[in-house]
């Protein structure tokens, strides 16, 4: 129900002139100007090109996302799929009208039209780069190679304190791939839609692995390091970790496991409350843009939204990341918002939200 | 210089109190023009009030204060003609010595060129001249209270205020800036009003003495008044030594009613064997205690009926008539005196000094 | 107190031994910021001058550096005033629900920083309606600043007695001349120590940081924490804190000169 | 500015308040009306939905975190690491305080203060990180324990506390040195003089003496501590403290974390009540 | 009570310098069992050096250090059988007035109930009894003095080491104080070393005095020694107001070769007209101050040759024979004292005292 707290009825039909500037939120590496490295900088030309200006905002977590956008300061948020439905249900975002973005066009459909970027059929963003999180294991230590998720679950005390896995209550979707492929009698169907006994069992699992849990992580450096020095073994990863690991240092393979994988797929979305919505549209095209594209997931680490991007990522990118390759991507779940109607279409129960994660997220690091 | 020709001061039913200590009592006082006046009295008296309360530093509860013709109870420190030396100089850390005493000038808008010449016309008065560059931590104690004196006078004040200006110099220095002060006051003309603990001073250095109990004023009067004739025992026994003869004291060694002081250098001590002079009155006892105090001995009688007794056998010349050794302990002797040479106390003779 | 020499030595070892210990770890992030990995992992896997050089050019950095330096200076110069005033106010006068204001000065560096980072963009987005930038972030930083000002000033203030500033009046000085005057450079040493201390405080402050500035304001602690989460930026922020430490030498340098000024001390000289 | 200088000096309740006036309604606007704000939240809830505070008064939240185990497990780890973190600073602040005032010469004396001072600079995040590569499997004091035979303590609680002793300490050896040097000289020597050993004179002379200068550091220590929840994500393994707790649900559920927060509130509220008296608090 | 008879303290050749300063200058120094011993001296001469010497606060450089026959020069304050009375007094601000006292007694483990009766015990010789329980800072500074002199002897040290103890407090208080640090001493026959600026302070009281000057004692003996046969001008202007003919005036003057020493109250004074008694050797001259000081005048005269003169005139009762009315400034009188009235200085006559 975009209904509530919304300002906008739905989507713009047309573009007007360009307000001349644009206050976006986003994943740090999402919005380079060129600050953080003269080489990387796709804002720039964006500011020359439109005319709007771009002050930006880094945030760490979906969380710490959300409440900033409730300020309604930013015209533009990145959300991943776990913030994505609770900005439309808090009536955060606007309905983005796609055919005023020449650039949505070819992106991958697979990415378009999902649960996490449309609701009731409207549109409520453009997809950006997405990606899965991959069990990475250290080859020396950690043998024979796991294929499953049951290295980090069952197996996990085997290496108990070397475990890691991604700290945000959305990695409760995790164990519910996990529980789906191993306790089908739970009835799991999409890892984002726990009834409270689904939830349960979740947290469970959760809680057994946290004994052999040495960290959490949530930055990149801090789980690249640790598997660099052997603190960490086996885990949760991203594959631009996995490519930044020295080999010297710790040999690592970064899988995805027979049961899938979570995985998420940003969205570029517009504030309900925007006051610069025309140049949030020319923000949402500019990301689109092929090339822009391939420099902003490549610099991330994480495939790009179109076959056209490949064209200029470097070479051997999207081969890494596994672009385009619909049979991999129909092994991840996206990262989606628990609420609590029923995301597999269940009506007989009422799913546990966010919050009721947020509160068992807690629970189980204790 | 009486005060009551060209009063400089004048202070009428002035009360203050802090919360339940009345500080200063309903005080009346007139100090005139050009007149080095002393105030005196035990700790928590009410001198500094009554200072304070001049300068402007504290509002008097009721009463008027004037200066000259002005009536002053209301302004504060800055609008009155009036400068401080303070016990502790509060000279300005931060300042060096010619700044210091150039501060009044300066924050009366005199020129810079100006204010350094009369800053050290006024340094040249107390002699320091040359530590005008220096800061005041890098004085000794008697140049830091120079300095003091030399930034009050450099206003050209009508009164001078001090608060126990020499009461942290060691002996010697004190009583070299005694000597100082008084030479400065003769010099400027200007009134002084002076507060301090050591009744030697206030007799050396005074026009006029006001002896404080309680916030009040017991006893006003030139040294020699004061010292001379007190009129309480309060008086008698805080200025100075004094043997002080309570009404039954007096009726037993003295057969006169009333109360009586009699100062210790009035008394002459004689061998047993001696005869009186004539229109003595005498009494014997026996010396518990003979103390050497350079200039003579300072000595304890015990009369036979217990009463303490001290008299100060002075040390003379060889050529002075009388210049005999001093009696010494356990000697028996006997104490004679005029009895021109008691002092009658007033009323509140059972009064003592308490120290608060 | 006679001490013996085992003592001083424990005394001096022990103290030798803080010092390497409070070191030790800085001098890890000088090898670090030298080192080729990405990832500060022991031992360095190889020189490199790589991290000086991007640092020298990373904008970034640069920009950050700046605004914390302009954040932190604009919450001092608010700590100074506000905290002088109260200091003026507390040390010179007594008055009804005084001890409250003192509680209320400690309050903001007592609480924990994400106490007092909700509660204060709680109230400036929803309650005061004031959109989150640098205005609010220098209100923030200067808000837990006064608290060190306050304490110097009040200190010095009871040490210094009222009689300066009496002696000032007396030779006839208006209030605000004697402020000038006197107050003021009896409170230097004072505020420059309070001064010093707010300064670093807010600029390495955090966590009060995360919330209480808006888009565009990137602090230094902000860009450190945000460069963990790009790729390959861990020996950049390393050189930056290198250079962080090598400079402050010089404004601790000053304020511990300036407050060893002879008026400290009130010992005179024979 | 004269006659200003002169009605007001007649005037010290308007004196004081123009004193009073800027930093009160500072005080007050910003801080207390922020905080006061933050503890009604804590008895509101929200709409789970849209996400929206619901102003309607509940003891949802602070029922949740007085029953469950987590927040009293989570609040019993934040105190002990906080009181733990505290004592360290303070057991090492001590002789270190006293060696700075009392022992060395007033050359090095400057120089110790310089250095306690420095580190201050570093940021406090870069240090934290610094711990953490000391502290990693194969860090410097893996390898420098291992020399002697004892490890590295590895990520977890113990980590937590060595680096916030580390980050705070300087916080806590300032104020103690500096309660040290108002400790004059002559009450050592009278305590020496009438027959006390060192120990002794330090035991019932000195440390009574310096307890304000450590509470003022504890202050700093024990709140820093109990606040911090970034160090905890960098060096604490798989271990969370109030303030993560308050941290994680400040973005979804401020009620909630608003709730929680009323936890460290409560204890520092407790603790400077309990300090209160020794005089600490202004020696911050 | 000879020093020699049963020497209770033996410095010998005992020396500190700070850096530069020599503070104290191979110094020897014998001082008795039960004896009242001052040190005087001017700022910086060294007097708190030796205290703190004997007391084991600082190290000698060289030389020994005795108490009664033990070589105490390497031990520890904590070991040696001394206690000092600070002159800030070094009360401990934590503890209060009882425990305070107690506190030599607590280190010494004597239980809680004894120390309490002893503590109790020396509160009530310097009759503070009544403030046992209060914290240092509520005393006064006459009270908290009291409170040192307490803390130091309940211990009953065989000496007891008091740095100008009396410094702080006014003058009243003082000779209060003085009378009691005597008896306490009488009572308890304590070895006590004084230290004082304030020679009348150290004539009073003490049973020898040591004069000091740049870390040596320049002259030792009893107080009627030091003040009647002073041995330099430096002892003499110290100790008591001195006139001080030096070579040259005593040429003009006296007719005689040397320096000589004239204490102002051996000078009698006498009108022009006035024959000069036999065998005295007198001087014309003007008055220019007559000072009132009330147990006389002070007099400054100036001869004829411009030499300066300073004369005590004591006023004294009605009985003595010689009781006139002072003169007065302007006057123009004959000063003369007896030969015998002379002292003559030693060789560093020239050497006038310096305040460090
Ligand atoms: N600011 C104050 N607050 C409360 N009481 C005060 C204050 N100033 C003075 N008093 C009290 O007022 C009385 C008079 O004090 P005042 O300072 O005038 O005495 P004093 O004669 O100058 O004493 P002293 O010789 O010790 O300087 C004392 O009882 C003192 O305790
Ligand atoms: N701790 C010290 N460091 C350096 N010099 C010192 C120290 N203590 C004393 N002195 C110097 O030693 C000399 C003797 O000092 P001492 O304190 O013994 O003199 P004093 O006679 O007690 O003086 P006062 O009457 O001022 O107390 C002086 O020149 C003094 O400056
Ligand atoms: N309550 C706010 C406390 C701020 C303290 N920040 C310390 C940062 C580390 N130097
Ligand atoms: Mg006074
Ligand atoms: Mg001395």
């Amino acid at each position: 129900g975009g209904d509530s707290g919304s300002e906008s009825t739905g989507a713009a039909e047309k573009l007007g002139e360009n307000e001349g500037e644009v206050s976006i939120l986003a994943w740090p590496g999402y919005v380079e100007d060129g600050s953080t490295d003269p080489e990387v900088d796709w804002v720039s030309g964006f500011e020359k090109e439109t005319g709007c200006q771009v002050t930006s905002k880094v945030y760490g977590t979906s969380d710490e996302a959300f409440n900033l956008a409730k300020s309604g300061e930013y015209d533009v948020v990145a959300a991943s799929g776990d913030l994505t439905l609770r900005m439309i249900a808090a009536g955060q975002a606007a309905e983005v009208n796609t055919d005023l973005i020449p650039n949505y066009e070819g992106i991958y459909d697979f990415l378009k039209d999902r649960e996490w970027n449309t609701v009731d059929e409207k549109n409520y963003g453009i997809p950006h780069g997405y990606g899965a999180n991959l069990l990475m294991y250290n080859t020396k230590d950690v043998t024979p190679a796991p294929t499953s998720w049951k290295a980090v679950f069952e197996d996990a005390p085997k290496h108990k304190g070397q475990v890691t896995a991604y700290d945000s209550p959305i990695y409760i979707a995790d164990a519910a791939v996990y529980l789906m492929a191993h306790q089908p009698d739970l009835g799991i169907e999409n890892p984002y839609s726990l009834d409270e006994k689904q939830l349960a069992a979740a947290v469970d699992l959760l809680k057994a692995q946290r004994t052999s849990v040495g960290e959490y992580w949530s930055d990149y450096t801090k789980t690249q390091a640790s598997f660099e020095t052997g603190d960490t073994v086996v885990g949760t990863t991203w594959q631009v970790i996995a490519n930044l690991i020295d080999p010297k240092k710790a040999p690592v393979e970064a899988i995805l496991p027979s049961e899938g994988a979570t995985g998420w797929n940003d969205t570029w979305m517009i504030s309900s409350k925007s006051k610069s919505p025309n140049c949030a549209y020319a923000w949402l095209n500019h990301i689109s843009d092929p090339e822009v594209n391939a420099q902003a997931t490549e610099y991330f680490g994480e495939a790009p939204n179109s076959d056209k991007a490949c064209e200029f990522a470097s070479e051997g990118h999207c081969e890494t990341f596994h672009a385009g390759d619909e049979e991999y991507a129909k092994k991840i779940w996206f990262w989606n918002t628990p609420i609590n109607d029923c995301l597999d279409g269940r009506t007989d129960v009422e799913c546990t939200d966010y919050q009721d994660w947020t509160k068992a997220w807690a629970e189980i690091k204790g | 210089m009486g005060p009551t020709e060209s009063p400089q001061i004048q202070l009428d039913a002035v009360s203050k109190a802090y919360g339940d200590v009345m500080a200063v009592d309903a005080l009346d006082l007139t100090i005139g023009d050009g007149e080095f006046f002393s105030m005196l009295g035990p700790s928590g008296s009410g001198k500094t009030t009554v200072l304070r309360l001049i300068a402007g530093f504290e509002r008097a509860d009721s009463g008027t204060i004037r200066l000259g013709s002005e009536d002053v109870t209301a302004l504060a420190p800055f609008d009155r003609d009036v400068t401080t030396v303070f016990q502790d100089y509060a000279l300005f850390p931060h300042l060096n010595v010619l700044d210091n005493v150039a501060y009044g000038l300066r924050v009366r808008g005199v020129s810079k060129a100006e204010r350094s010449t009369r800053a050290r016309e006024a340094l040249g008065m107390v002699r320091l001249d040359h530590v005008a560059a220096r800061k005041p931590t890098e004085l000794s104690g008697g140049q830091r209270q120079r300095v003091a004196l030399a930034r009050a006078i450099v206003v050209r004040p009508k009164v001078l205020l001090l608060d126990e200006p020499l009461g942290a110099l060691d002996l010697k220095l004190r009583e070299q800036m005694q000597v100082e002060l008084k030479q400065i006051q003769r010099e400027l003309g200007i009134t002084f009003v002076f507060v301090t603990h050591d009744q030697e001073e206030a007799l050396t250095l005074s026009d006029r003495i006001a002896v404080f109990d309680s916030g009040r004023i017991v006893q006003l009067g030139t040294p020699k008044e004061i010292y001379e004739s007190p009129t309480s025992q309060y008086v008698a026994d805080f200025v100075g030594t004094s043997n002080v003869f309570d009404e039954q004291v007096s009726k037993r060694v003295l057969k006169m009613e009333g109360a009586f002081a009699l100062r210790p250098e009035k008394i002459l001590l004689s061998p047993l064997t001696a005869s009186a002079p004539a229109g003595a009155m005498t009494a014997a006892g026996v010396i518990t205690e003979s103390i050497y105090i350079g200039t003579g001995h300072r000595v304890h009688i015990e009369l036979e009926d217990g009463t303490q007794l001290v008299a100060l056998e002075q040390s003379r010349g060889a050529l002075h008539p009388d210049a005999a050794e001093p009696e010494s302990r356990g000697d028996r002797v006997v104490a004679s005196w005029s009895p021109g040479d008691l002092v009658p106390l007033g009323t509140d003779s059972s009064r003592a000094v308490q120290h608060r | 107190m006679t001490i013996s020499r085992t003592t001083r030595r424990l005394l001096a070892a022990v103290t030798g031994l803080v010092l390497a210990v409070l070191y030790a770890p800085l001098a890890l992030v000088v090898v670090n910021s030298f080192n080729t990995s990405q990832a500060l992992t022991w031992p360095p896997s190889g020189f490199t001058t790589e991290w000086w050089q991007r640092a020298a050019v990373n904008p970034g950095a640069h920009d950050a550096i700046i605004t914390s330096l302009i954040v932190a200076s604009c919450a001092t110069v608010m700590a100074l005033l506000l905290g002088t005033l109260l200091g003026l106010a507390m040390q010179r006068y007594s008055f009804f629900g005084k001890n409250t204001v003192n509680l209320l000065v400690i309050l903001p560096i007592a609480l924990p920083g994400i106490v007092t980072g909700i509660a204060l963009s709680n109230a400036f987005s929803s309650i005061l309606g004031i959109r989150l930038g640098f205005f609010t972030l220098v209100v923030a930083h200067a808000t837990f600043c006064i608290v060190t000002v306050f304490n110097n000033v009040q200190a010095r203030l009871r040490r210094m007695g009222g009689n300066l500033e009496e002696a000032s009046a007396d030779l006839g000085a208006g209030m605000w001349t004697t402020f000038r005057l006197v107050t003021l450079p009896q409170l230097r040493s004072a505020l420059l120590a309070g001064g010093l201390l707010a300064f670093a405080l807010s600029f390495d402050e955090i966590i009060v940081t995360t919330f209480a500035a808006g888009p565009g304001v990137t602090t230094l602690p902000v860009w450190i924490l945000t460069n963990l989460f790009r790729p390959g930026q861990a020996p950049i922020v390393n050189v930056v804190a290198v250079v962080m430490i090598v400079v402050s030498v010089a404004p601790i340098w000053l304020a511990q000169r300036l407050s060893s000024d002879p008026s400290e001390s009130t010992r005179a000289i024979h | 500015m004269s006659s200003i200088s002169s009605t007001l000096s007649r005037r010290p309740g308007i004196r004081l308040g123009l004193l009073l006036a800027a930093p009160l309604t500072w005080l007050v606007l910003v801080y207390v009306v922020a905080l006061a704000a933050l503890l009604v939240t804590a008895f509101w809830t929200i709409d789970s939905f849209t996400n929206e505070l619901e102003r309607t008064f509940t003891l949802d939240n602070v029922r949740e975190i007085t029953s469950e185990a987590l927040y009293r497990t989570v609040t019993l780890r934040t105190l002990g690491v906080a009181l733990l973190v505290t004592l360290i600073d303070c057991a090492i602040a001590l002789p270190v305080g006293f060696y700075m005032a009392k022992v060395a010469s007033r050359r090095s004396r400057h120089l110790l203060v310089i250095a306690f001072l420095m580190p201050l600079w570093a940021s406090y995040l870069v240090k934290a990180l610094a711990w953490r590569s000391l502290l990693s499997n194969g860090g410097l004091l893996d390898w420098a324990g291992g020399l002697v035979g004892l490890g590295t303590p590895g990520f977890g609680v113990t980590a937590i506390v060595l680096t916030q002793a580390y980050i705070w300490l300087p916080y806590v050896i300032l104020p103690v040195y500096a309660a040290y040097e108002r400790v004059p000289d002559s009450l050592l020597d009278a305590a020496g003089d009438l027959g006390a050993r060192p120990a002794r004179t330090f035991r019932t002379v000195v440390l009574p003496l310096v307890v304000p200068g450590l509470v003022a550091g504890s202050i700093f220590s024990f709140s820093l501590t109990m606040g911090d929840y970034i160090t905890v994500n960098i060096v604490g393994g798989a271990n969370q403290m109030l303030g993560n707790l308050v941290y994680i649900n400040s973005g979804s559920n401020l009620p909630l974390a608003a709730a929680i927060a009323l936890i460290p509130i409560a204890v520092i509220m407790i603790y400077l009540a309990l300090v209160r008296r020794t005089g600490a608090l202004e020696n911050l």
